[in-house]
């Protein structure tokens, strides 16, 4: 089959389903429209794979598929195709994306099946995959802005899909303005990079770049990195623009798993290793984003350990694995960067719908301090669940255990890296543990805490398959890129399939100084810190109930601080937009209102003065007319004679 | 002694003539039948016969400079345009006078006598060579002015404005004249072209020439409603019945303009003695037109709000008036002058005809008020209304922009670009006001009124021609801008 | 030359003196009497610049025949002396008096360095030994014929206009 | 102060002088008058002024246009005079008053 | 003589209109008329060939050639798109005014006609005096459309945009003059064609204001920048928006705001060069003010009809950095916005008055939850909001970031500054959005609902379908549109101090 016919057919799978779906907004059939929209993201999946196998095709260091439709923009030397480009990076994506975007496709046939307008739902969802296919697929930087901000849009559309919420609606709308502000920074990054290089497409730009080491901070790619690190703080909620993630979660769970877990909210990972070539040449950046990445890590997920609400206390471990990414990222570890994104994709993914499920049963409860016990009602739910919580908190041998054990390694080994990197890293692994831990222990386990009226229900088949298919995935998915170190003592020395998939196609990860004991002890390191982290969530959460308020009570402060998320989201208001809004109304009234229509008012008045003026001199007496007259005169003749 | 003129000269003075005789005979009827009134239509007929003949004579003798009475009447072609000017507005407000209430009445007869000898007056200003011609011809028709409207039946200011403009314009031609005699004691000749010959020498060593010269002019100025000479315009205006008021704001205009370009060829503005003057003379139409335009912004009588646009007219005159009289490419400035004069003269008859016909008493003053919801009821005047009002805030394609445009272009030709740019601050200023009675006839709704206005055919017909005249000739002004340029380059 | 100082000086205050008691006396009836007097002043001095014929048109139009219409008009009205003879307003009547004083002031501080005759050729030129009334005869009917004609219809239209301004509503001889 | 000399040599600027005082007189009536015949005194009066003035050139240009010129000006005076009274006349029976402060109607 | 056909039929369909009995087939009539004058304007895409650089479709006949004032017609790229915007938008506009104009049908319709006719040959003029002639006679019907069928404050509104558009374009005028008798001094004859005004060679004196370039530049640049217009002589804008009545709000802000850009480009850029370039950091400025600025006080309007007025403001300072960016990406940019935004705001436009008919409310706070009472005017009114606020693949994304390019190469402090206009600029309209369509229904919206649909009918589908698709196909396939621009673009980028515009021949 044509390359050219299989992207076309990835890309406007979707979009046909979009526009089926979403020329019949108002059906209430949830089912058909479901079904039209799983199998169009399924068409799209199946392109994936073929194209996967195309690639595999190819020989290993010449594996590009690039496809140009037309000239979309070309002005002056500004030449901006409208191309698509598979190479095994964007493969792993669009494999991720079509994949676990049609489970969770399928999933929202069952979720939705309640709802008013399934129609819509299904149209944006679409739309949404749309957008991220092409933000994965662009050839150029402005095919990913695209994208970029398609995937913004919807999901600003589904955050406020119950719109009649004002809440919501709300949500949305700070998403995309959040979005927006990343997206800014990305334009600046894109008119940089262009002007100095002349070029927007990755390709060119890789051919372009001078390969010498930027050191000041104002060099072109010091500062087109930074500014496209902006946009990926935005895109992939880091601070100071992580805000918006949280909130986020006003939308149906479903979309939380695929956009505010699984894809969307990678892109600016994805983005850092698809440029990877670049970043190297400046490592100031890769400063700035490994502690980014660090921080907000270690923030999101202590944030995390206090919420009550069960998609919030998953979304702050979504910022909070993000933050891994980017540490990874910052790192110089692109393969482990992209690796935590597929493992992460698949037990997020898994354990938002796991939500989903369980919200589904609770009848749209999403207090975890009013579950409790639902190991019994929902055992499916439950088992996957626990799969992805296995796999998160890093327990060998379940997906997030490699990823995120490399990221690990490599924050300390790397020339890129440090100590203090990798401690908060670690640390940060203990705190997921804790609050995974404690989520599902005061969720499915122990005694259930919800009315009597409350008869929770496992989730019909269409919900449940793809509960199961990711959990495969979460088990499994960690085992295509086993760390060198492990595979050199396994049977059979599986190589790092996913690493070599990548490798010519990825700036080399620097070489690591290190022995393999050390990364030994520091895998066993890690692994115990989660290991006591959870025991001792579950002991307090299931065996002594009053001793997290206990806890709470001694830290006084801290806790509240941190429960109420580090007061950034008032901060902001208090600094930022209560100011914004307030100059505006000065702007208006003062500048518009009462300055510059004053002026011309001033001007008026002036003209009206003097009318007034000339009125009064104008006084119908014959006498004055002629003394003006007289006066005139002589003033004339006096001047003339001077 | 040789006397040197023949038939020629009666020939070419034909217009006079012709007009006076035209006065005459319905007098004489009137007379002859015992002091009774005739029916208007047949005065204003004779009225009508005689302006017919007096533009075929002009026709007959245009094309060629001559001068009758041993060069006491020149006759050119500024002269011959400022007669058709002035045929055409006698002719305009004549029309309007047959039908006005305020001036059909028992007396038409006279009426029609003395505003057809006040345009021989002007014709006679417009044709003099003289000076002494040219004080007898202003004060012929400022005499026959001053009757004419107080014998207007609208009772309330009539006689007060003829008082007041009676005085005024006494005590102008005093010191008109009183100029004249210094120029005539310093020259030793009243006639045009022996001053004018003189001019450049006498101003650099006589101060009593300067005097003389610059007092000429303030007689001038005073007509043209110049600052500070403008006083009376508005109350005169506000006072006199509209149809004369389109008479005297335009023929007097057109006369006065004839005579001043005439002083203008001269170039006295080149002398350097006279520097200060000129920079004076631009200042003053710098103060006209800002004390025209913002005047006219509050007031009430729409006749008031006119005269003082007129006057804010006349100081764009000025402008085009000063470029023709600093030398170099004097033709534009007279051009322009000339061009304007013949914009101004239809633009303000139309809209003084406008609201003539608006009128329902004797003694109407409208305001604002009076023009409300017209063009619900009226459309046709109000559109005539808009066109010409436009046309006067200088909106192209319009008449007005052309001659606003020629004006500018001649003072911008002769680095009288500050003129130009006032003058264009002016034109700001005075868009407010033109706009006012458009927002009044088209946007607020009509008030009852009480009278009712028959139809006035003539009136009505001779205001369309205007609105259309200006609107056609704006969109063709070529032709017109090359007639006038030929006729003012034999001048200068 | 000395008898000639002493006849214009005497005149010149007769003149001024009287001028001044037209414009300043109360009664208008004197005004107008005050002003006859200045208009022979007038007159003699024509007479005394060789303007004879000037002088007796003085004499008899504007003596005579203006200043009877004047005093008729003034008897009319059947004015008494009035109280005021000027309108109010200090700073105003300051203003106007120093206007007329210092455009007279120009005027004489002009005349005073600046009087030059130019000769010119022009056709009213005196001719030695011809009657100045004579040509100022051929002048108004050859030159001046036009304006002179004009002067007529002036006087005709300022008879007609009068009668009618007259005999208006309201007017000295209204028809209604 | 001019010297005897030039006082007593009595030339054209000595009428001048003269014209131009009684002009201003007359300007002054016109002017600060209530009454308004004597306003059009004080106009005739300007008048007379400017006729001095022009015979004096006269004299002194030994030409007759300011004779001509005068004599215009008389005739044209005599018929302002005229116009003038017929106003004055036509005022006062409309106001009964000759005083020029009743007429202030038309202003602004 | 197609482009004298173009410009004149709207008069006589002004007349037709006028002389119409007044009733029920005034509308239709206007309307098929419209559509005929839009097919024939459709001429253009084949007599127009747009790989050529010359002016093409002349047409010059001596008007006043004492001063070499022509009627001097012609077509390029850089007036092409604008051309076919006004004879485009005319037909929508009266469909849109169906029902909401119900007074003086006649005379509305004969006004739009006339403007039409006046915009028209402000594109299409290549004479000073009669570009002039156009820019100004277009005021009147404006005025009379904002004065006769505008709102309550409409007197005020309409004086207010017709004095401010007159006095900036009076001081052009004195300067078209000064620029005639500049062509007389260095040519020899008077002419007024732009043609002879680009070979001018004014002198121009750096870091001085008193030199002939410099105060020309300033003279021109005040009446298009009221026109445009640019902070701070915008106030005139959101009064006149507001008071206008829809079909006026559309044509001023689609049609008559890009006389002040497209002045901008085909008089200052070429005949200026030097002034441009040296003063052009004061109006990137501006114009970055001009963004940020109208972004702000949009966000805070209570009314939304003012609200999309700031945003005209926001968006046209985008224009006007472009411009002056001075570099191909600019300008492109700035051409390209200029339609962008007569699509988008004009659709904004629309979309207000057709629930403003409704509700008789364009209070922000009076609505609430409206997309479930009108989805499917939700929909459109969302994706112009898209369009609006420049989401790539819709036609607002291509002009803001060419213009930013643009402008980023020129200079990156204005270009960093104007970039958060692209934040505000979400701010403004989703803040809105979510005001009025989200939420629970008011009060407001469920008595409107209770008396009958608040939906799009199919008159204002059809209205509106041809902007949505629009704003996707110029977004997508901007190519189609820039194509016909680009050799005149490039042609006046490239020579832009040494320009020259050739008659086809």
């Amino acid at each position: 089959m044509n390359h050219a016919l299989l992207i076309l057919t990835l890309l406007l799978c979707p979009l046909l389903g979009f526009l089926f779906n979403g020329l019949r907004f108002r059906s209430q059939n949830g089912v058909l429209a479901g079904t039209v929209a799983t199998l169009a993201v399924a068409i799209s999946f199946v392109c994936s794979i073929m194209l996967y196998v195309s690639l595999l095709q190819l020989p290993a260091d010449a594996r590009v598929i690039s496809v140009r439709f037309f000239e979309w923009i070309a002005v002056g030397n500004l030449t901006v195709p409208f191309g698509f480009l598979v190479d095994p990076i964007s493969a792993v994506m669009i494999l991720i994306i079509t994949g676990v975007g049609s489970l969770i496709h399928l999933f929202s046939i069952g979720y939705m099946s309640h709802d008013e307008r399934p129609a819509k739902y299904f149209a944006y969802l679409n739309l949404f995959l749309f957008n991220m296919l092409i933000l994965v697929l662009g050839d150029n930087l402005l095919m990913t802005f695209v994208g970029w901000e398609g995937v913004g849009l919807c999901s600003y559309l589904l955050i406020g899909f119950w719109f009649t919420d004002s809440q919501k609606a709300a949500a949305g709308m700070k998403a995309f303005v959040t979005n927006r502000i990343g997206d800014a920074g990305f334009l600046i990054g894109i008119f940089i990079l262009f002007l100095t290089f002349g070029s927007v497409n990755y390709a060119d730009l890789t051919d372009l770049v001078p390969k010498v080491v930027e050191t000041s901070w104002m060099g072109p790619m010091t500062l087109a990195t930074l500014f496209l690190f902006i946009g990926a703080t935005g895109k992939s909620a880091q601070i100071p623009l992580y805000v918006w993630l949280p909130d986020a979660m006003a939308g149906p769970t479903p979309v939380s798993a695929l956009i505010h877990a699984a894809t969307m909210v990678t892109a600016g990972v994805y983005l850092f290793v698809r440029m990877s070539s670049l970043l190297v040449l400046a490592p100031l950046t890769m400063q700035v984003i490994a502690w980014t990445g660090a921080l907000t890590a270690l923030v999101a997920a202590s944030i995390g350990m206090t919420q009550w609400d069960i998609k919030k206390v998953l979304a702050y471990s979504t910022v909070s694995q993000l933050g891994y990414m980017f540490l990874a990222v910052g790192v110089g570890a692109f393969t482990a960067a992209q690796f935590h994104l597929m493992t992460h994709a698949f037990f997020k993914a898994l354990m938002f719908l796991g939500s989903g499920s369980v919200i589904h049963a609770m009848h749209e409860e999403q207090d975890i301090r009013k579950m409790g016990g639902l190991r019994k009602y929902l055992p499916i739910t439950h088992m996957t669940f626990l799969l992805g919580w296995l796999a998160i908190i890093g327990i060998p041998p379940f997906a997030g255990f490699f990823s995120k054990d490399e990221i690990l390694w490599q924050s300390f080994a790397s020339p890129y890296g440090n100590k203090a990197l990798w401690a908060i890293g670690a640390i940060t692994a203990a705190m997921t543990a804790f609050y995974m831990t404690r989520l599902m222990a005061l969720t499915f386990w122990g005694k259930s805490r919800f009315g009597k009226d409350t008869h929770p229900h496992e989730a019909p088949p269409t919900m449940a398959i793809p509960l199961i298919v990711l959990a495969i995935l979460s088990v499994v998915g960690g085992w295509i890129g086993i760390p060198h170190v492990i595979g050199a003592v396994l049977p059979g020395h599986p190589e790092n399939y996913f690493g070599e998939w990548l490798k010519p196609y990825l700036t080399p990860a620097p070489e690591v100084h290190g022995s393999a004991i050390l990364e030994w002890s520091l895998m066993g390191v890690s692994i115990g810190l989660a290991g006591l982290a959870s025991w001792f969530a579950y002991d307090s959460y299931v065996n002594k109930p009053d001793r997290p308020k206990r806890i709470a009570t001694a830290m006084g402060g801290v806790y509240r601080v941190v429960y109420n998320k580090y007061y950034v989201d008032e901060g902001y208001f208090a600094a930022i937009i209560n100011p914004l809004i307030a100059t505006s109304k000065g702007l208006w009234l003062y500048v518009d209102v009462n300055f510059i229509d004053k002026c011309t008012y001033w001007a008026t008045d002036l003209v009206h003065g003097f009318a007034a003026f000339i009125k009064t001199v104008q006084n119908g007496k014959t006498q004055s007319y002629a003394m003006y007259m007289a006066v005139g005169i002589v003033v004339i003749v006096t001047i003339a004679l001077l | 002694m040789q006397i040197n003129f023949g038939l020629i000269d009666v020939l070419l003075v034909s217009p006079a003539l012709a007009l006076f005789l035209a006065s005459a005979i319905p007098l004489l009827i009137k007379v002859l039948r015992g002091n009774r009134e005739q029916n208007s239509f047949a005065t204003l007929i004779y009225g009508y016969l005689g302006i017919v003949v007096a533009v075929g004579m002009t026709f007959a003798m245009m094309g060629t400079e001559r001068s009758a009475f041993d060069g006491a009447l020149v006759f050119d072609g500024v002269s011959s345009f400022a007669t058709l000017v002035i045929l055409f507005v006698t002719a305009a407000s004549l029309t309007f006078s047959s039908e006005s209430f305020s001036t059909n009445d028992r007396q038409f007869t006279e009426m029609l006598f003395l505003v057809l000898n006040c345009a021989v007056g002007m014709l006679t200003v417009a044709w003099s060579n003289d000076l002494i011609v040219t004080f007898v011809g202003i004060e012929l028709f400022s005499l026959c002015l001053y009757m004419l409207i107080a014998l207007s039946l609208e009772e309330r200011a009539s006689k007060e404005a003829a008082f007041k403009y009676f005085v005024l314009g006494s005590v102008a031609s005093a010191v008109m004249l009183y100029g004249i005699s210094f120029i005539y004691g310093t020259v030793g000749s009243t006639v045009l072209p022996e001053f004018l010959a003189a001019t450049p020498n006498l101003l650099m060593t006589n101060r009593l020439f300067l005097i003389g010269f610059i007092l000429l002019i303030v007689g001038v100025a005073f007509k043209l409603a110049i600052f500070p000479f403008h006083s009376w315009a508005p109350d005169v205006y506000q006072g006199s019945p509209t149809p004369l008021t389109a008479f005297m704001a335009t023929g007097v205009k057109a006369a006065m303009l004839a005579f001043f370009l005439r002083l203008m060829a001269a170039q006295a503005f080149t002398v350097e003695r006279f520097w200060p003057f000129v920079d004076t003379l631009q200042w003053l139409a710098a103060l006209t037109i800002l004390v025209g335009n913002v005047a006219a912004l509050r007031q009430k009588s729409l006749k008031r709000m006119l005269a003082y646009s007129s006057m804010a007219h006349s100081g764009y005159i000025l402008i085009g008036l000063i470029a023709a009289g600093i030398g170099g490419a004097s033709v534009l400035g007279a051009a322009g002058v000339l061009f304007y004069l013949f914009t101004y003269s239809l633009m303000t008859i139309g809209t003084f005809g406008v609201l003539h016909l608006l009128e329902g008493r004797a003694d109407s003053d409208l305001t604002l008020e009076d023009l409300k919801g017209i063009a619900a009821t009226k459309p046709w005047l109000a559109l005539n209304m808009t066109i010409l009002l436009v046309s006067m805030a200088g909106i192209p394609p319009t008449l007005g922009f052309f001659a606003k445009f020629f004006v500018f272009s001649a003072a911008i030709k002769q680095g009288l670009v500050w003129l130009a740019i006032w003058g264009v601050v002016g034109s700001i200023i005075s868009v407010y006001y033109y706009l006012r009675p458009i927002v009044a006839m088209y946007m607020e709704s009509a008030v009852i009124r009480q009278d009712r206005v028959e139809l006035r055919p003539l009136s009505y017909f001779m205001v369309t021609v205007m609105a259309l005249l200006v609107l056609a000739i704006g969109v063709a002004s070529e032709p017109f801008y090359q007639m006038v340029l030929a006729s003012v380059t034999v001048v200068f | 030359m000395i008898w000639e100082a002493i006849g214009f000086y005497s005149l010149a205050i007769f003149l001024i003196y009287f001028a001044y008691k037209t414009i300043s006396a109360t009664n208008p009836v004197h005004s107008a009497l005050y002003l006859v007097l200045t208009m022979m002043g007038l007159a003699a001095i024509f007479y005394n610049l060789g303007a004879h014929f000037i002088a007796g048109v003085q004499m008899i139009v504007y003596a005579g025949a203006v200043m009877v219409l004047f005093v008729m008009v003034l008897m009319l009205f059947d004015l008494k002396a009035e109280i005021r003879a000027f309108t109010r307003g200090m700073f105003s009547g300051l203003v106007k008096v120093m206007a007329a004083g210092v455009l007279a002031g120009l005027v004489i501080g002009s005349a005073k360095n600046s009087v030059v005759v130019v000769e010119t050729g022009a056709p009213g030129q005196m001719q030695a030994g011809v009657d100045v009334s004579r040509q100022l005869g051929i002048l108004l009917y050859t030159k001046y014929l036009y304006a002179f004609e004009l002067l007529g219809v002036l006087l005709l239209v300022v008879a007609v206009g009068v009668v009618a301004v007259s005999r208006m509503k309201g007017g000295t001889h209204a028809q209604r | 102060m001019p010297s005897a000399e030039a006082m007593l040599n009595i030339g054209l600027s000595h009428y001048l002088f003269l014209s131009a005082i009684l002009f201003s007189m007359g300007l002054i009536a016109v002017l600060m008058r209530k009454n308004v015949i004597v306003m059009l005194m004080g106009i005739e009066l300007m008048l007379n002024a400017v006729n001095l003035s022009f015979i004096a050139f006269a004299s002194q240009n030994g030409n007759l246009n300011g004779h001509i010129m005068v004599f215009f000006v008389m005739t044209i005076a005599a018929a302002e005079a005229g116009v003038g009274l017929a106003l004055a006349v036509a005022i006062y029976k409309k106001y009964h008053e000759l005083n020029i402060r009743f007429f202030e109607h038309l202003r602004g | 003589m197609l482009l004298s056909i173009l410009i004149f039929t709207p008069l006589l369909f002004a007349l037709i209109v006028a002389l119409m009995p007044e009733g029920k087939w005034v509308r239709p009539t206007a309307l098929v008329l419209s559509i005929g004058h839009f097919l024939l304007s459709c001429l253009l895409f084949y007599r127009f060939n747009p790989t050529s650089v010359s002016l093409q479709l002349v047409e010059r006949i001596p008007w006043v050639p004492t001063f070499g004032i022509n009627y001097f017609v012609g077509i390029d790229g850089i007036s092409f798109w604008l051309v076919l915007l006004s004879t485009f938008l005319t037909p929508f506009v009266i469909l849109a005014s169906w029902t909401s104009i119900e007074t003086r049908a006649r005379s509305f319709h004969a006004c739009l006609f006339i403007l039409l006719s006046a915009t028209l040959g402000t594109f299409l003029a290549m004479d000073a005096i009669l570009f002039y002639t156009f820019f100004e006679a277009s005021l009147i019907p404006m005025y009379f459309l904002i004065g006769v069928w505008g709102g309550a404050r409409r007197l005020y509104a309409t004086m207010k945009f017709f004095i401010y558009t007159m006095a900036g374009s009076l001081f052009m005028l004195v300067a078209i003059i000064a620029l005639i008798f500049l062509t007389q001094e260095q040519t020899g004859q008077m002419s007024a064609s732009l043609l002879d005004f680009y070979k001018l060679d004014i002198p121009f004196v750096a870091n001085s204001f008193m030199n002939a370039q410099t105060l020309l530049f300033f003279a021109f640049a005040l009446a298009f920048a009221i026109k445009v217009p640019m902070f701070p002589v915008h106030t005139w804008l959101p009064d006149a928006h507001v008071e206008a009545p829809t079909p006026g709000s559309v044509i001023l802000a689609a049609v008559m705001l890009k006389m002040g850009t497209y002045g901008f480009v085909r008089f200052v850029m070429p005949i200026f060069p030097d002034a441009m370039a040296y003063w052009a950091w004061l109006f990137m400025l501006l114009g970055v003010v001009g963004i940020v600025y109208g972004a702000l006080v949009a966000m805070v309007q209570p009314d939304i009809k003012k609200l999309v007025a700031y945003s005209s403001v926001s968006h046209m300072g985008y224009v006007i950095l472009g411009i002056f960016a001075l570099n191909i990406y600019g300008l492109t940019g700035g051409i390209y916005q200029m339609l962008n935004h007569g699509i988008s705001t004009g659709a904004l436009f629309l979309l207000v008055g057709m629930i403003y008919e409704r509700t008789h409310s364009r209070q922000i706070a009076d609505y609430g939850g409206l997309a479930k009472a009108a989805p499917i005017f939700a929909i459109v009114f969302l994706i112009v909001t898209f369009s609006s606020i420049a989401v790539p693949l819709t036609n607002g994304f291509i002009g803001e970031f060419l213009i930013l390019l643009g402008a980023f190469e020129a200079n990156r402090i204005f270009a960093g500054i104007a970039v958060l206009g692209v934040i505000l600029g979400a701010v403004y309209m989703l803040w809105a959005v979510k005001r009025v369509f989200f939420g629970e229904q008011s009060k407001l919206v469920e008595n409107a609902l209770a008396e009958g649909g608040l939906d799009l009918n199919a008159r204002e589908l059809i209205v509106l379908s041809p902007f949505v698709v629009l704003i996707f196909w110029m977004g997508l396939f901007p190519g189609d549109f820039l194509h016909w621009s680009k050799a005149s673009v490039d042609h006046l980028m490239q020579n832009r101090t040494q320009y020259e515009l050739n008659i086809e021949p």
